[in-house]
């Protein structure tokens, strides 16, 4: 079974998403995307040694939420920087200390970190240990860091590394 | 309404792709030019995505595929940065900000050379 | 009101195309350039986007994808370039 | 529109043909590469400009461009990304075999002007 | 549309590519299957051109509808009698080539049979198109294939010559579909047929247009024919690749030559109303001078393999001579010279790659060598090639030579043609005397030890050098068939016929 | 048939012979004589009838529509030199069986020696005059290499160069000739030639052919101021020497004036040019000989100067001056043929030819002086033997002629000759038999072996025989002969010794007297000659000749061909400015046509300018490479928005997707380029590509701008009437692809899986430096694989590949397709590669890329191919719809499998390039480990 469907929620992902491609939802469709998302992941089985674990769905939605609406409001603290004055931003490199443990996790984070405004995940340590992040305008460091942390590492933990 | 909603989506992505493409041209150096195109203009073509969704659905049938190419975007484009960044760091790119010794060129960073 | 506000419209991206195009030219590090370049393929998405919206036909979405995912992998090339030479090892 | 359009072509034209007269493999492939910008879109104009009539039947559709030049400039791209690819691997192979990327295989000292 | 018969036309092409697909297929198999499975595809060319050549000459152009799409919708094949012919060289060529290259050519790297039965797809597929395009695109199969084969093996100065005819040949391109579309952008369609229809009736505000494209288009096959001064890839190319390969080459050139010949007696001969004879004034003083390039090459040429090089130069030049005659009998000579230069250039190419074997660390260098093993028979077969390539008797270039000459007796090229041709014929001779001399007769003591060739390294060229022998026995069918192909070339209103269907 | 045969049968002889002599020496010589016994035997029994002055022809077809038959003729004329040369032959091949050494191939020897044969006589008994070139030229061939028989010897190999060299000009002039002669009468054959006569000699062509033909004749009769060869090839083997310069190889020039007298003589200028050219040859050659040292350089010269001789009877244009040309070809044959012969037995037996050294042979070789002696006496023309009748008839001529005209010159110089006839041998007697002792012999001469004189002891006997009795022996002969030269009733004339005291017999003892007066005063005559004429050599300007041909094509070809691919280039854009630029300076077309043009909006012309400015920056910046890299980037993007906004969808799908695919490779090659490329220093170079580049610009851009602004009427309707009712699909363009033109796909596949395969095939083996640092010098990143890419790549593999799904089956009815799939799969999976590594990528991927390629192919193919099953051309679609239960209505088109096809080569194709081009670095490691 589990050669034969080796990521079943993924082909429940990839139907979904052929729904959406083809932007007609028919019984027809359904079957293609189903058909689809059971063939691709098995093609590329080989490639996917470690399968995903997702746990509390309802943390992940809020999360996608919250991360939304940062990026919406930031964006527009981010235009309000851009139009100003650029000689008066602060720039800073700020090292967050990581307590997430898998690629994953660690990968969304950063990319979160990213999408929001006022940060770019610079670096990752070798040690996949700390984060470096470049903020634009940096207030505090130590409490960015802490917001991050919060607002982010938290729920990724709770959704990912749980199992 | 719905035109002014479709005006009001199309000019705020617009205006943020502009406002992002204006960062890359105005900052100051590459690592706070980064910010620009990553946020802004995602956001920016996101909510143009957005416009388009409802143009269609309304104007046709239900189009929800530019959820898709905004699902590209927002997965893709920190990559990007992040690789542009660590690309700059290799390089030693000047930077604004002081570069902490761990993501410098020198010896205990990353750029550092291998033995 | 959608027609007066499509030229502006245009008029932003485009404005936001040339900003990126300078910066790919005027660089002056071959991060910049790439930032450029990554860029200028998002404002293309942006372009298209309202092109589709403008002529009323859906026709030039999967241009658009299409722009996100090359855009994206031309990114990453470039940087590996920078960071390791071969990009493929 | 056509104007801006035959400069483009003439301006890709001329970039291709410099390029592809220098001394490097590298900047002959690039000038290959405009060559085939440059002529792609002169097979595709050739079916004139045309704005929002792209040639799929609809009930819609307030026209058509014509197809066949599209059909042609598709052949054309397929095939010239093919012979670049191979005029890419081929420079590779030159820059081994004759020990620099001259297309003659010439050395730096040896062609300087003396 | 039931009997193999009746898709006639489309064998010789798809033969090659299904053969290809195969032997991709069985790259791993054993070499004597691979061997086994290309040769008999290669010889199986034969008959196929056979039947082809038998019924183009007694029903008239055989047209095949690709997809069933009628002309000039879709793409036709049209086996007239210039196309069987080309097809008969092709296919004598390539099998002779082929066997030779048994000796190890095919096992120096990968996937010579692939390239090598996709090269013959290429061809073949050239030869029988009837539409502008397709033209093209077989052009660029044949050519990749021939990057491949041309570089098959490997070597510095193969892979400079390489790099040289690659792109060149990409730039000819690029001419290429500048050419092709602009006759689109103007008349609006691409087959050959339907070209010539219209072309015949331009405007005169689109004159200058389609005579631009179709001397653009010249200059593309003036490429591939290696006409002057666009015919320095050809000695390079040639003489540094492997002898099946240049061999096989040696059609190459006739694919250049073939399409002038094609083009500009249908769409721009004689019938063409305002683009009529748009080659006049630049196809002869072209030919001339590059029969007579090619044949000073041939005189200053350092080795052996270069001087058979510019002697395929100085043959286009004849053969394009021939064709700016542009009559039946000088269509016709031009017509029976083309496989005597093919075959008798691939027969010295083969040839070559014996002697040099059997000069040790002289290779094809023309100087004195060590005293050459098997120097009876690999010189024979020398002085018959060299018979072949002057032009002299009793071989087939003497008859193809002879005709031109005749033909040429009502040109007002005449005394130009003559002089030329004379003059180089007397210069071949004295050239291939000295390489002769020189690689046969004049040794140098040595303890070199050299292989002594077997027979399977010269039988192939022998079988060549055999078939001029049997072109000129039956020069009297042969020109009858060269006679009414050229008859048909000038009258392109069959063609366009067959093709389009009678029109009122 | 006969005659036929008996040409055919010493070519076929000479691969007997070259069996015969693997079982040894003799059964060699045997076999060549007996061919060429053969042959005579099938042609003797028509010689009676050819003596009773009838012409036989014997005619097949060979390519009737060129006028060329194999046709042959026996008349007198070619009986005469048939018997001569095959009788001749004989003696020679019994000659040259005693006189080659052990060290000399026989085999070789008798083969060309029969092919040699087999030519002549294919010259002398042809019809067809084309057919007489072909043996006239391989006549040449073969001489060639039996002169070049002795192959070690420099002189060996050059003499027959030279041969070769003159006597081809003289084969290719000759082609011109009779063509031109064809062309007056319509015909290549002897017979009507002769029947049209009168109108070919008053035909305005009728003089540049009768230089073409005289150019053929003179040079192989080694006539002024062809004749240089002649001695030279001398360096064959004396039995060569005898057979070709007596009876054969220059006769057949002799022939051909014999055998075209009654078409083309009797105008002023064939008098003026063959008899002109005989006197010089004639005098020249007679003076020349007498100062040769070497025996054979003697004969050689004496040859050229007989047949300066005969050359010039046959200019005289009189019919008994033409019988006197005749009859003195049978008797130089014989005497000359035996004076070789006797030259090679002294050769052979005393080791030299050098008639310094050879004194006083008479003591050691009685028997073959005497033969020599009577042979040179013929030579000189003294009473009682054949070479007295034929010069008196000569001067005769020579005198009858001046009688006409009044002169005393021509009467004056042919004595002259005569004189030196009789000096040159008087010297080959005296000085070789007599005149002292011999000086320092390589060896002590003797009387050679038996059946080697015998061939010379027949040749004398014969030149006795005829001079004594003529009625009785030749007569008969010469009269069929001579009858047959002129094609006219023979003149009245006497074969006798005696015609009493005339004019000839005069000059004849002046001739007499005053050559022995000349080779008594020989001593200061060689002193005057080493001071004066010595250096005169037409060999001289052939070699200069012939090291200017090599010089100026040298010069030519390295001026040309520099091996410069940037010339090549040049070369061929400026051939296409040429011809493109051409046909607007005349004729009444305008460039700009009457279409009206589309608005320029700004957006556009903000991407039009910014193509510009990435492009120019691209050049600019070339040398940049990485940042080349970008701007081009820049410039597909905007192309491909091109395609976009004039509505190709499925273009710019196609060019987004190949734009990347072509950068990645360019960053795959780039990192194995020089990083710091050279710089350009010839300024001159770089303004003129610059101008070549704004031409080429310039005629592009305007060529464009002409097709945009006229109108057009287009097949394109068809497709767009027909795409959806014929091809099952709305998106034209691939229906066109797949369908309407999917033979094109066929191929374009075909090509892109060629590029594969050939760039797999030029990767094996290839092995590069990887440099360890950029171009800064800074050491690579070590961390190869970030984690953040490769975790969130991974995650968008599956989403490319749906993409790709997703294009690959919409394509038939919108945008999308194949082609675009292949390459969204290709990338999605170069992504992972990019993000994971090569190693990592194979350790879980199969690399059989290559049998994807068979299968994408085999794919299309067998689709195109299902169509025969159903009566179809090859690639004919269907399509239908199917209805499947839940599932719904589901459209199938047999296209849709072809692009299943094409999908799978291109996959295929651009991971093999992509994926093994990765790989080259795995070269590096190996290179690292050893
Ligand atoms: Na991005
Ligand atoms: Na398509």
């Amino acid at each position: 079974m589990k050669r034969l469907l080796p990521h079943p929620v993924l082909t429940l992902v990839l139907a979904a998403l052929w729904l959406l491609l083809v932007n007609t939802f028919t019984a027809g469709h359904l079957m293609l995307g189903l058909l689809l998302g059971w063939l691709i992941p098995f093609a590329t089985a080989s490639l996917w040694p470690q399968s995903v674990c997702i746990r509390n769905l309802p943390t992940l939605l809020r999360y996608v939420a919250v991360v939304v609406y940062d990026i919406v409001l930031g964006s527009f603290r981010v235009a309000r920087l851009i139009l100003g004055r650029p000689a008066s931003l602060r720039p800073a490199f700020v090292t967050v200390p990581l307590e997430l443990r898998t690629d994953l996790a660690i990968s969304l984070l950063a990319n979160t970190i990213s999408l929001t405004p006022g940060t770019v995940s610079v670096l990752l340590s070798e040690d996949h240990r700390s984060l470096i992040v470049h903020s634009l305008d940096t207030g505090d460091a130590t409490t960015m860091v802490a917001e991050i942390k919060h607002r982010y590492e938290a729920p990724l933990k709770a959704i990912f590394e749980s199992c | 309404m719905l035109d002014i909603l479709l005006s009001l989506l199309v000019l705020t992505g617009a205006g943020f792709t502009f406002v992002g493409s204006l960062g890359l041209l105005r900052l100051r150096d590459f690592y706070t030019r980064l910010h620009g195109p990553t946020k802004a203009t995602t956001l920016g073509v996101g909510c143009l995505l957005v416009a388009s969704s409802v143009y269609f659905s309304t104007h046709h049938t239900l189009s929800l595929h530019e959820i898709l190419v905004t699902l590209f975007l927002f997965m893709t484009a920190p990559v990007s940065a992040h690789l542009l960044a660590k690309a700059a760091l290799h390089l030693g790119v000047k930077s604004l900000a002081p570069v902490p010794p761990a993501a410098g060129p020198g010896p205990d960073g990353i750029g550092k050379p291998k033995p | 009101m959608l027609n007066t506000v499509i030229p502006i419209a245009y008029a932003l991206v485009a404005f936001a195309f040339l900003f990126s195009f300078i910066r790919l030219i005027v660089g002056p590090n071959a991060p910049d350039r790439i930032l450029g370049l990554d860029t200028l393929y998002v404002n293309t998405v942006a372009l298209l986007v309202l092109l589709g919206i403008d002529l009323g036909n859906p026709i030039y979405f999967e241009a658009a994808l299409l722009i996100a995912m090359m855009g994206f992998v031309g990114t990453v090339a470039l940087c590996k370039y920078l960071l390791r030479g071969d990009i493929i090892e | 529109m056509e104007a801006l359009v035959a400069l483009v072509i003439g301006t890709l034209t001329a970039c291709g043909v410099y390029l592809t007269l220098r001394g490097q493999t590298f900047p002959v492939v690039l000038g290959l590469t405009f060559l085939s910008y440059a002529v792609n879109l002169f097979i595709f104009v050739m079916g004139r400009l045309a704005v929002g009539m792209p040639p799929v039947i609809s009930s819609v559709a307030s026209g058509y461009t014509d197809p066949l030049p599209q059909a042609l400039v598709l052949t054309a791209i397929v095939i010239s990304f093919g012979m670049t690819a191979f005029v890419i691997v081929l420079a590779l192979k030159a820059r081994a075999e004759l020990g620099n990327d001259h297309v003659d295989g010439l050395n730096r000292e040896e062609d300087a002007p003396r | 549309m039931n009997s193999l018969a009746s898709h006639l036309p489309i064998l010789p092409v798809l033969l090659p590519l299904l053969a290809g697909i195969v032997l991709l297929a069985l790259r791993n198999a054993p070499s004597g299957l691979q061997r086994g499975l290309a040769l008999a595809a290669t010889l199986a060319l034969i008959p196929l051109a056979g039947a082809l050549l038998a019924a183009a000459g007694s029903d008239g152009p055989l047209v095949y509808r690709l997809g069933d799409w009628e002309a000039p919708f879709g793409i036709v094949l049209v086996a007239d009698r210039l196309a069987a012919w080309m097809l008969m060289v092709t296919a004598l060529v390539a099998a002779f080539a082929l066997l030779h290259a048994f000796r190890g050519t095919d096992t120096a790297g990968r996937h010579f049979h692939v390239l090598y039965q996709l090269q013959l797809f290429g061809l073949n597929g050239a030869f029988l198109t009837g539409d502008l395009f397709n033209l093209f695109v077989f052009f660029e199969i044949l050519l990749l294939a021939s990057y491949g084969l041309l570089l098959h093996g490997g070597g510095r100065l193969r892979v400079k010559a390489g790099l040289h005819f690659v792109v060149i040949n990409l730039v000819g391109s690029t001419l290429f579909l500048f050419a092709v579309s602009t006759l689109y952008g103007v008349t609006g369609t691409l087959n050959m047929a339907d070209l010539a229809v219209k072309l015949a009736q331009t405007p005169p505000e689109n004159l200058a247009l389609v005579e631009t494209a179709g001397l653009l288009l010249f200059g593309v096959f003036a490429l591939k024919a290696a006409l002057l001064p666009l015919h320095l890839w050809l000695p390079a190319a040639y003489g540094q690749t492997s002898a099946p390969v240049a061999a096989l080459f040696a059609i190459m050139t006739k694919v250049g030559t073939y399409s002038i010949l094609r083009i500009y007696s249908l769409m721009f001969g004689a019938d063409g109303g305002p683009v009529a004879n748009l080659l006049a004034g630049w196809l002869m003083p072209l030919a001339l001078a590059t029969l007579a390039i090619g044949m000073l090459g041939a005189v200053a040429a350092p080795t052996l393999r270069q001087q058979i090089a510019y002697l395929v130069v100085s043959s286009v030049g004849t053969l394009l001579a021939a064709f700016a005659l542009a009559s039946t009998e000088g269509i016709a000579a031009g017509l029976y010279y083309l496989p005597h230069t093919t075959l008798g250039t691939a027969a010295a190419f083969l040839l070559a790659d014996p002697i040099v074997r059997a000069r040790g660390a002289h290779a094809d260098r023309l100087e004195s060598g060590p005293p050459m093993p098997g120097a009876p028979v690999l010189g024979a077969l020398f002085f018959i090639a060299a018979i072949a390539l002057a032009g002299l008797p009793p071989l087939s270039g003497f008859l193809g030579k002879f005709m031109l000459l005749r033909a040429a007796l009502e040109s007002p090229w005449l005394d130009w043609v003559w002089g030329v041709v004379l003059t180089a014929g007397l210069v071949g001779v004295i050239a291939l005397a000295r390489s002769g001399s020189l690689l046969f007769y004049r040794t140098l003591s040595s303890d070199e030890n050299l292989p002594v060739p077997r027979a399977t390294d010269w039988l192939p060229a022998a079988a060549l050098l055999g078939t001029l022998l049997g072109m000129t026995v039956w020069a009297g069918p042969l020109a009858r068939y060269a006679d009414a192909t050229a008859v048909q070339l000038l009258t392109p209103q069959t063609y366009i016929d067959a093709v389009l269907g009678p029109r009122p | 048939m006969t005659i036929f045969l008996a040409v055919l049968l010493p070519f076929a002889g000479a691969a007997l012979v070259a069996l015969a002599a693997r079982s040894g020496r003799s059964p060699a010589a045997w076999t060549a004589g007996a061919v060429t016994a053969a042959s005579l035997a099938l042609l003797a029994p028509l010689f009676p009838l050819a003596g009773a002055g009838e012409t036989l022809i014997q005619q097949y077809d060979w390519v009737p529509s060129l006028g060329l038959d194999l046709a042959f003729r026996l008349d007198g004329l070619a009986m005469l030199f048939a018997g001569l040369i095959l009788g001749i032959g004989l003696l020679i091949v019994l000659y040259a069986r005693y006189y080659l050494s052990e060290r000399d191939s026989m085999g070789r020897f008798y083969a060309y020696l029969m092919l040699f044969m087999g030519s002549m006589l294919g010259i002398v008994l042809s019809e067809n005059l084309i057919q007489l070139l072909v043996f006239w030229e391989l006549t040449s061939l073969s001489s060639f290499l039996l002169i070049s028989y002795w192959q070690h010897r420099e002189e060996a190999r050059q003499g027959a160069r030279m041969a070769l060299a003159v006597t081809g000009m003289g084969g290719f002039a000759l082609l011109g000739g009779f063509l031109l002669l064809g062309h007056i009468v319509g015909s290549y054959n002897l017979s009507d030639v002769f029947a049209s006569a009168d109108h070919i000699r008053a035909h305005p062509l009728y003089v540049p052919m009768l230089l073409l033909i005289l150019l053929g004749v003179f040079t192989k009769s080694a006539q002024f101021p062809f004749h240089f060869w002649l001695p030279h090839a001398m360096a064959a083997p004396t039995p060569v020497s005898a057979y070709l310069h007596s009876a054969t190889m220059v006769k057949a020039g002799v022939f051909l004036l014999a055998r075209l007298y009654p078409a083309l003589s009797g105008t002023p200028e064939w008098f003026w040019l063959v008899s002109g050219a005989g006197l010089a040859t004639l005098l020249i050659g007679a003076y020349t000989a007498l100062f040769k040292h070497d025996l054979k350089g003697l004969l050689a010269y004496s040859t050229i100067s007989h047949l300066g001789l005969i050359t010039l009877l046959f200019g005289l244009s009189t019919p008994l001056a033409a019988v006197a040309g005749v009859f003195h070809v049978i008797n130089h044959a014989t005497f000359k043929a035996s004076l070789f012969m006797a030259a090679g037995i002294i050769d052979h037996e005393a080791g030299t030819r050098d008639m310094r050294r050879l004194h006083g042979l008479w003591k050691f070789m009685p028997y073959t002086a005497t033969l020599a002696m009577v042979a040179a006496a013929a030579m000189a023309g003294v009473p009682l033997l054949n070479g007295f009748l034929s010069k008196e008839m000569f001067f005769a001529e020579a005198a009858h002629i001046a009688e006409g005209q009044g002169g005393w010159l021509l009467p004056a110089l042919v004595t002259l000759a005569g004189a030196l006839a009789v000096a040159y041998s008087i010297r080959f007697i005296h000085d070789v038999f007599f005149n002292g002792e011999p000086v320092d012999l390589p060896r002590t001469p003797h009387e050679p072996p038996r059946w080697m004189k015998a061939p010379v002891e027949v040749l004398v006997v014969l030149c006795v025989a005829v001079g004594v009795a003529p009625g009785l022996t030749v007569a008969p002969l010469l009269a069929a002969a001579a009858g047959a030269t002129l094609q006219a009733p023979l003149p009245d004339y006497h074969l006798a010794l005696w015609h009493g005291l005339n004019p000839a017999l005069a000059m004849s003892a002046i001739a007499l007297a005053a050559g022995v007066a000349i080779y008594a005063m020989r001593r200061p005559l060689f002193a005057l000659q080493e001071r004066t004429f010595e250096h005169l050599d037409a060999r001289r300007l052939y070699n200069a000749l012939i090291r200017t041909l090599y010089a100026l094509s040298r010069a030519l070809t390295r001026l040309l061909d520099t091996g410069s691919l940037q010339r090549q280039v040049f070369f061929l854009l400026i051939a296409a400015l040429a011809l493109g630029f051409t046909p607007w300076f005349d004729g009444p077309t305008s460039l700009s046509g009457t279409q009206p043009g589309l608005p320029l909006d700004p957006v556009s012309l903000l991407a039009g300018a910014t193509l510009i400015l990435a492009s120019l920056a691209t050049v600019w910046l070339h040398r940049q490479r990485f940042v080349a890299l970008i701007t081009l980037g820049v410039v597909g993007l905007i192309v491909s928005l091109a395609f976009v906004k004039f509505s190709a969808p499925d273009l710019a799908l196609t060019q987004l997707s190949v734009e990347i695919v072509t950068i990645v490779l360019l960053l795959l090659a780039l990192y194995f380029l020089p990083q710091k490329p050279a710089r350009e220093h010839d300024l001159g170079r770089i303004w003129r590509d610059g101008v070549v580049a704004l031409v080429a610009g310039a005629g592009t851009g305007l060529l464009a701008w002409a097709v945009l602004t006229r109108p057009y009427d287009t097949i394109a309707g068809y497709f767009l009437d027909n795409s959806v009712s014929g091809g099952g699909g709305t998106n034209v363009v691939n229906v066109i692809l797949v369908d309407f033109r999917g033979y094109d796909t066929l191929g374009e596949i075909t090509v892109l899986a060629l590029a594969g395969l050939g760039i797999y095939a030029l990767l094996e083996n290839l092995r590069l430096d990887a440099p360890d640092r950029d171009a800064a010098g800074r050491a690579w990143n070590p961390d190869a694989h970030p984690v953040i890419m490769a975790t969130l790549t991974q995650l968008l593999l599956p989403l490319a590949l749906l993409v790709a799904a997703f294009i690959l089956l919409r394509g038939h009815n919108l945008p999308g397709g194949g082609f675009i799939a292949g390459l969204v799969t290709a990338v999605a999976l170069i992504m992972q590669y990019l993000a994971h590594g090569g190693a990592h990528m194979r350790a879980r991927l199969s690399g059989a890329t290559q049998p994807v390629i068979a299968a994408g192919l085999a794919l299309a193919v067998f689709t195109g191919l299902a169509s025969w099953g159903f009566e179809h051309p090859f690639l004919t679609s269907t399509f239908g719809h199917l209805h499947w239960p839940v599932v719904g209505d589901f459209e199938l088109a047999s296209a849709m499998v072809f692009d299943l096809g094409v999908f799978l080569v291109v996959v295929g194709a651009t991971l093999l390039i992509l994926v093994n081009l990765g790989a080259l670095h795995d070269s590096r490691i190996r290179k690292a480990a050893r």
